[in-house]
């Protein structure tokens, strides 16, 4: 039936290339990725070592998980931006219930108000129709406030990080961050759900046209429901990783993961007008913002150009990127 | 040739990656003229107004206006040069009030108005939100705007596809009006009736290279079809149906029934059965209730009384969800109503498998393959540009929408006008397609604006006026006068076939 | 004095921080063990100057009998001030001063706490050696006076460079990446100086097995134990007590009772904590408190300005509550 | 009737909320008078072009995550400039200002059109950049400003004969609802206004229909930079001062815009909605001030009332839609 006309005559070889990176459009993200670690150790000499290389990683997997939450968000037209509470929560209920229970219980009472706020999340976007932008604001608001009231009752219990968090956290196995171990399956989980399965695909439908996904069958609330219930107990994991890494329980921890969450998100290529996207890219994109931050760390110059050049640098990453997958 | 042409396009070339929508096309267009250009779905002929109007850019190619090579970049630049078009898909901003949208395109309202009457819609009030307003009268006021700007060359792409019989023919008048005026039309239908009652001459795209001009004279048709789909001809075409091969309901339960259904205002008591292996066609005006009762029916909005019963049983739909478990699957008229644009031709067929909660888990990849597959072969759908459904053709993507159902295996299918905008080779598959269904024991609610289909497909019409079914009668009583009479709420009578192909001198636009 | 007839306005503009939430559990205690307040109005949320403008303008509304104020910037909220204490309202600016003339200031000393510190740090390398300069963040006027401090240390120590000078932004993830960015790029360094992010610094060093340098840091209770603690580590707490609230609280009902003092400004000089000598380390043992949660100072009480006991702060509880 | 109701309804809507919660705030400090409504509108203003900002990109179809950065960034050029220069000095940095500000909008708007990436991603990017440059201009808060400048909002303005009235018309909300009309209102009536709400309904459409799609967004995002730049100036008027830090008006506009019925979309609602909507946000937390609220609840409580003003929306528009 289809009757495939392919252009015949010989296509130059930019074109070819440019069609090939279309592609596949991991290829131009990790090239992007391996020059600004060429960058840093043409400045740095002698940075790009494997401490360094198990550093990056270790810090970029909290963002890469929490991006992870905006990447399946922002597929059905959404975003999280109540992920950075919630993983506060959890890592702060965690390291100072740990103290009076077992680690195991701590860890189950931590995620227990993950689970409610992506709850009330789901159910503010999925059946109420709010904006997801203000629910989850308003369920960060809410969130925040709990958490200082909860911690006035646990001024004087102190704080503790279970060793096994720490372990996964801060320790390496043969130069391999143990993050890693439970960084992987969560990513194959993520990749899998979003490729091969019924719930991913409705992401990707209901981001793209919620009515024709309705004609087609699908409840829009369950979808949502669970996917902000998901997102939600994925940033709580998320703060019981990092509280490992960091070990310092605050009532801010993961706030300043929020932004660059979205933003690893949409360089990785996903939509924020949802339908389109994927994990894997966002894996990359949060390997670039982590690198890119290390690289204005290193850089000796005044905080305003360190700034200045960050805002650059992730502009014309994405616009680099998207000019060299567009024509798909 | 005397004449200049007043619009020559050469050596047209556009492609999309690997896509060729144009390899080589031309089209010359005469003061005056009534220009067809034709296709099957996918040809290009909708890139071709495209790159006419400046909506998109060429890759190659020569446009003389009037003589002179002038550079039509954008929309904007094409109404400066005298040329307007009329999109496949309707072109006012949907949350402006249709006062505004005429402002924003410096339009003229009393001209506009004048012309939104003429084109049969009395009482427009321009203050309405273009969201609020149905995607017929959309498309005839699109029409009314560009031609209140009296344009010199007016390109209408399938413009007639989304309207109900009566509006149609309006559209008809008009255009015919305005190649007397000696304004030049450039019209894209896939109706033959339109084409021979209308236009001069034709051009005639295949896989984006013009492949003929041809003066339309009476018989040319046969010629026209065969440049259009030229290997892909198709022989097998569907007779119109015959007494005798009527559905017997030897089942006496009905697979639907409808009783006293209303919905709001717009549905006012409609009764009506649908059997097991039975096509029923619904005739209606533009607005007579028929989107309702099929979303009532669908699941998709909540009647406000009566009572549906499927085999038998009295069911209350909620969400489509229900009515989908119920077997029943409804293909609206407006294809962005039903399709996920920016995913795969793949997920959009095999969407209605994951949706239920027990399907979420992993997907049986190549079980879905294998059905997805089947269905885009039956229906032909062209898969060159298939990663994104926003891509394909305009009637590609109808195809698309049915698809999805062929492919669900759907008991009972519920079409809105499925033939929007296909072109005759897949018109006929189609018709073929929703016989075997019934054939199958499969029963099909099928709406349809050409009066013609319900001949080809159906079994039994039921006819729809104000809201209410006025009338049920077999297929054999309904021939085209007849079904148009009963259309606008008279009594019906007997009268003699009409096919497509049959007689172009007795085309519905002199009347009534 | 003894019975409760004034209501006090507290409006602070940072939340979520260890420090903060100390001075307003500080405020809480004394306003409860003073006896003499009936009622606190606190606004405490992030904001800035011209949010703080708006939340002392509404305690005026409020007619609060005084407010006790940490300025989100010693001028912006001036105009605000000024129509409080025409208002006869008494103004006390706590942590930073303010440049109203008519505000009464209790301040901890920043740029004499980043003098201190920088100072026992350049002295215990022996006035020679690389330093790594963690700050705050970038355009807080805290952050500002403490860089004055340490640039005067730094002014009287020549031969102490400066390799690595980053903005914390007082986030402690921000500064324990960076920092093992820095180790990673293997350049020698020979003490870190932080403005209170301080025990995720100490445990970079530990993870990644670099050898221990002096740490200078704030008197949090978590570096506090550390300095207690972990093997090998030299370091300093400078306190910056966020007690300094209850201390406002004290100034504003003296002022209240018609007691003024000498001078608009009360400055409570920082100490310094050490574990170099065992003097110091004994001090450091005595102070220490591992109940506490560790961003909080444990410098929980400033003799001769609180009068509340350890679980009344620790219940965080204010009148009426 | 029923579709001024649909239209303005929400508005409406606000306003009364607006009314009953002034009420409430008499009742809760029967002193409240128009002293205090001056404060408040002091307070409203920075957030009022804030939200202004928002709204017109907003409409447009985009967002705007730079509008805090442009603040403070405008904030801290007045303020520097005007440290230690004449009275007179500052009639130039006025202008000079609200021209960067345009200037940088427009910037903001030509690299969303040039380099074809989301405005989300872009506007952080200059989020990053705009603060860093506001950091190169002041290290740290200071600065200063005329005195003509801040005496412009404190205050009110005399009616002669009408002193009752007068005094409940603070200069701030005259400058206000000044500088807001003067853009707003011809904007509106233009077939400017029109485009911009074109392309945010549907930039296709709007391109078809003759619109010129970047030369619009690039203007919508310019005037979106000026209305940051009156916020920025709006902000040392009321400090004296300018600080590199933005303050929280990022997610303040959003939250208002979406409070005020503007479809975060784009194609959808007016100005005067977002204003309201300022002015109640600002009112719920004076009213929780007074109350003496614990500190720690008013944040439960603010997003709270924000999800539920919107889900209450939501529920009534599902209601009202024809079944
Ligand atoms: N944006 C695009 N990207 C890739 N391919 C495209 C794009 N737009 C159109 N095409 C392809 O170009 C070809 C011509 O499309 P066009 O819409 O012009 O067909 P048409 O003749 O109007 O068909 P129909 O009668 O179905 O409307 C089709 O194969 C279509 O898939
Ligand atoms: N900040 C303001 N302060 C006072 N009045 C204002 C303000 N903003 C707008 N207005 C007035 O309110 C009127 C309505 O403004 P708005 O922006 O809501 O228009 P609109 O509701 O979109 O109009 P339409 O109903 O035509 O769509 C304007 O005509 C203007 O006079
Ligand atoms: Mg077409
Ligand atoms: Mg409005």
């Amino acid at each position: 039936m289809s009757n495939a006309a392919t252009v015949s005559q010989p296509v130059p070889f930019g074109r070819r290339l440019k069609r090939f990176m279309a592609d596949r459009p991991l290829i131009p993200l990790i090239i992007l990725l391996v020059m600004l670690v060429v960058i840093l150790q043409i400045l740095r000499p002698g940075i790009v070592n494997e401490r360094w290389l198990a550093n990056t990683v270790k810090f970029a997997i909290p963002l890469a998980i929490l991006a992870g939450c905006q990447t399946m968000t922002m597929l059905t037209g959404g975003i999280d931006l109540s992920v950075g509470t919630v993983a506060t929560m959890s890592a702060f209920i965690m390291a100072t219930q740990v103290v009076n229970h077992d680690p195991a219980v701590a860890i189950l009472i931590a995620l227990v108000p993950a689970v409610l706020i992506g709850l009330v999340n789901g159910i503010g976007v999925g059946v109420f129709r709010v904006h997801p932008l203000i629910m989850t604001l308003g369920t960060s608001l809410i969130g925040t406030g709990c958490l200082q009231v909860y911690q006035r009752t646990v001024i004087a219990s102190g704080a503790k990080i279970p060793p096994f968090l720490a372990w996964l956290g801060t320790g390496l196995t043969y130069g391999v961050p143990n993050a890693l171990l439970l960084f992987v399956p969560i990513a194959v989980l993520i990749v899998f759900t979003l490729r091969r399965t019924g719930f991913g695909r409705l992401l990707y439908a209901v981001g793209d046209n919620e009515g024709a996904a309705r004609l087609s069958g699908v409840r829009y609330w369950q979808v949502i429901t669970a996917l902000y219930v998901i997102s939600s107990v994925l940033a709580g994991v998320t703060g019981l990783l990092y509280i490992g890494l960091i070990k310092a329980p605050s009532l801010s921890l993961a706030e300043p993961l929020v932004l660059p969450s979205v933003a690893a998100a949409v360089i990785g290529g996903t939509s924020i007008f949802g339908g389109r996207g994927g994990y894997t890219g966002t894996i990359i994109g949060a390997l670039i913002l982590t690198v890119l931050t290390t690289l204005l760390t290193i850089l000796q110059m005044p905080e305003g150009a360190r700034r200045i050049l960050f805002g650059l640098i992730v502009l014309f990453v994405t616009a680099a990127y998207l000019r060299i997958i567009e024509d798909r | 040739m005397t004449t200049n042409p007043l619009l020559d396009a050469t050596g047209v070339v556009k492609t999309y990656g690997a896509v060729v929508a144009l390899r080589n096309a031309s089209l010359s267009v005469l003061p005056g003229e009534v220009h067809a250009l034709m296709g099957a779905n996918g040809a290009g002929k909708s890139t071709l107004v495209k790159i006419l109007t400046g909506a998109i850019r060429a890759d190659a190619g020569h446009i003389l206006i009037r003589g002179e090579a002038r550079d039509v970049r954008s929309p904007a630049d094409a109404r400066r040069a005298g040329l307007l078009p009329v999109y496949q898909e309707p072109s006012l901003i949907p949350d402006l009030d249709v006062a505004s949208n005429l402002r924003l395109t410096d339009t003229p309202v009393e001209p506009f108005r004048a012309w939104v009457r003429e084109l049969g819609i009395p009482d427009l009030d321009i203050r309405e939100t273009a969201r609020d307003i149905p995607l017929a009268v959309l498309r005839v006021l699109d029409l009314a705007r560009a031609l209140a700007v009296e344009p010199d060359v007016l390109l209408l792409d399938e413009m007639t596809a989304a309207l109900p019989a009566n509006l149609a023919e309006k559209v008809l008048e008009v255009v015919r009006s305005q190649g007397d005026s000696g304004r030049s039309v450039i019209f894209i239908s896939h109706r033959f009736v339109e084409i021979s009652a209308l236009c001069d001459r034709a051009t005639v795209l295949r896989d984006g290279e013009t492949v003929g001009v041809v003066a339309i004279e009476p018989g040319v048709e046969e010629r026209i079809v065969e440049m259009m789909l030229g290997a892909r001809i198709e022989k097998t075409r569907v007779a119109a149906r015959q007494a005798s091969q009527a559905a017997s309901p030897g089942d006496s339960r009905p697979r639907l029934g409808v009783a006293n259904l209303r919905v709001g205002t717009k549905l006012n008591d409609v009764s009506f059965d649908l059997a097991n292996g039975e096509v029923a066609g619904i005739v209606a005006l533009e607005g007579q209730g028929q989107d309702e009762l099929l979303a009532a029916l669908a699941g998709s909005i909540r009647p406000s009384g009566g009572t549906i019963e499927v085999d038998g049983k009295p069911v209350k739909f909620a969400h489509p969800a229900d009515a989908i478990r119920a077997g029943i699957a409804y293909v609206p008229g407006d294809r962005t109503e039903a399709l996920t644009m920016q995913r795969s031709v793949r997920e959009n067929v095999a969407l209605p498998f994951s949706s239920a909660l027990r399907n979420w888990g992993p997907i049986n990849m190549a079980q879905e393959r294998s059905r997805v597959v089947s269905a885009i072969e039956r229906l032909q759908i062209d898969t060159r540009a298939q990663r994104e459904v926003q891509r394909l053709s305009g009637g590609n993507q109808q195809k698309v929408t049915i698809a999805r159902w062929i492919a669900a295996e759907a008991q009972t299918i519920l079409c809105f006008d499925p033939t929007r905008g296909i072109d005759v080779g897949t018109k006929q598959e189609i018709y073929k397609l929703l016989r075997e269904l019934a054939d199958q024991g499969k029963s099909v609610l099928f709406y349809t604006s050409e009066l013609e289909e319900v001949q080809r497909v159906c079994d039994r019409v039921i006819v729809i006026f104000g809201g209410r079914v006025v009338d049920v009668f077999p297929v054999e009583l309904a021939d085209e006068p007849a079904l148009m009479r009963a259309a606008y709420g008279l009594p019906c009578g007997a009268k003699e076939d009409v096919g497509i192909l049959a007689d172009i001198h007795s085309s519905p636009v002199a009347k009534p | 004095s003894a019975e409760a007839k004034y209501t006090i306005g507290v409006s602070n503009t940072v939340q979520g921080n260890g420090w903060r939430e100390e001075m307003i559990c500080a405020i809480k205690a004394q306003a409860l063990a003073s006896g003499e307040v009936t009622k606190l109005n606190i606004a405490h949320r992030n904001t800035d100057a011209a949010g703080q403008l708006e939340d002392i303008r509404n305690l005026i509304s409020a007619k609060v009998n005084a407010i006790v104020v940490n300025p989100a910037d010693p001028a912006g909220i001036m105009s605000a001030l000024e129509e409080a204490t025409k208002a006869g309202i008494v103004v006390v600016a706590v942590d930073q001063a303010v440049t109203e003339p008519s505000a009464y200031i209790i301040s901890n000393n920043q740029e004499q706490y980043a003098y201190l510190g920088a100072k026992w740090l350049f002295q215990q390398l022996g006035g020679k050696g690389d330093v790594v300069y963690m700050r705050g963040a970038a355009g807080a006027s805290a952050d500002s006076d403490r860089d004055k401090g340490f640039k005067k240390a730094l002014a009287e120590f020549p031969d102490v460079k400066v390799v690595h000078e980053v903005f914390t932004g007082w986030q402690q993830d921000q500064g324990k990446q960076q920092i093992l960015d820095f180790i990673a790029t293997g350049s020698p360094f020979n003490g870190i100086w932080t403005s209170g992010i301080d025990n995720v610094i100490v445990d970079a060093l530990v993870e990644s097995q670099t050898p221990l340098v002096p740490v200078v840091g704030a008197d949090n209770a978590g570096f506090v134990g550390q300095l207690n603690s972990v093997e090998g580590l030299v370091g300093a707490a400078v306190t910056n007590p966020g007690s300094i609230g209850g201390a406002g609280v004290t100034l504003a009902l003296q002022i209240l009772n018609g007691k003024k003092p000498a001078e608009q400004t009360v400055l409570v000089e920082p100490q310094l904590w050490e574990n170099a000598t065992e003097e110091g380390k004994a001090k450091l043992k005595s102070v220490a408190d591992p109940s506490l949660s560790p961003e909080w100072p444990v410098s929980i009480s400033i003799p001769e300005w609180t009068t509340y006991t350890k679980d009344q702060i620790i219940a965080c509880k204010g009148p009426g509550e | 009737m029923t579709r001024l109701v649909r239209r303005q309804g929400w508005v409406a809507g606000l306003l009364v909320l607006f009314v009953v919660l002034f009420v409430i705030t008499r009742l809760i400090q029967p002193g409240y008078g128009s002293g205090d409504f001056g404060s408040l509108v002091r307070a409203v203003l920075p957030y009022a072009f804030a939200v202004a900002a928002q709204t017109i990109v907003v409409i447009a179809g985009g967002i705007d995550l730079s509008v805090g950065a442009m603040m403070a960034l405008t904030s801290v050029t007045a303020a520097s400039m005007m440290d230690g220069a004449s009275e007179e000095y500052a009639l130039f940095v006025v202008p000079f200002v609200l021209t960067m500000g345009l200037v940088l909008g427009a910037v903001n708007g030509m690299l969303i059109v040039v380099t074809r990436v989301p405005d989300i991603v872009v506007t952080l990017a200059t989020l990053f950049v705009l603060q860093g440059a506001a950091l190169l201009v002041l290290g740290a808060p200071g600065g200063a400003v005329a005195e003509w400048l801040r005496a412009t909002i404190v205050g009110t303005v005399s009616i002669p004969g009408l002193p009752g009235i007068s005094a409940w018309i603070p200069k701030a909300l005259v400058l206000l609802v000044v500088c807001l009309c003067i853009i707003w209102i011809p904007l509106k009536r233009s077939k400017l206004g029109l485009s911009i709400y074109a392309i945010g309904s549907s930039e296709l459409a709007a391109f078809r229909s003759g619109v010129p799609v970047a030369r619009t967004r690039i203007i919508a995002y310019a005037l979106s930079g000026l209305f940051a730049a009156m916020g920025g100036l709006a902000l040392t008027m009321s400090t004296g001062i300018g600080a590199p830090i933005p303050g929280p008006y990022l997610l303040a506009s959003v939250a208002a815009v979406v409070l005020g019925g503007v479809a975060l979309g784009g194609g959808k609602g007016g100005l005067l909605g977002p204003i309201v909507a300022v002015f109640v946000l600002r009112l719920v937390r004076t009213d929780l001030t007074l109350l003496a609220i614990d500190p720690n609840v008013t944040a439960i409580i603010e997003g709270a009332i924000m999800v539920a003003v919107v889900m209450f929306g939501a529920f009534i528009t599902m209601r009202s839609r024809p079944s």
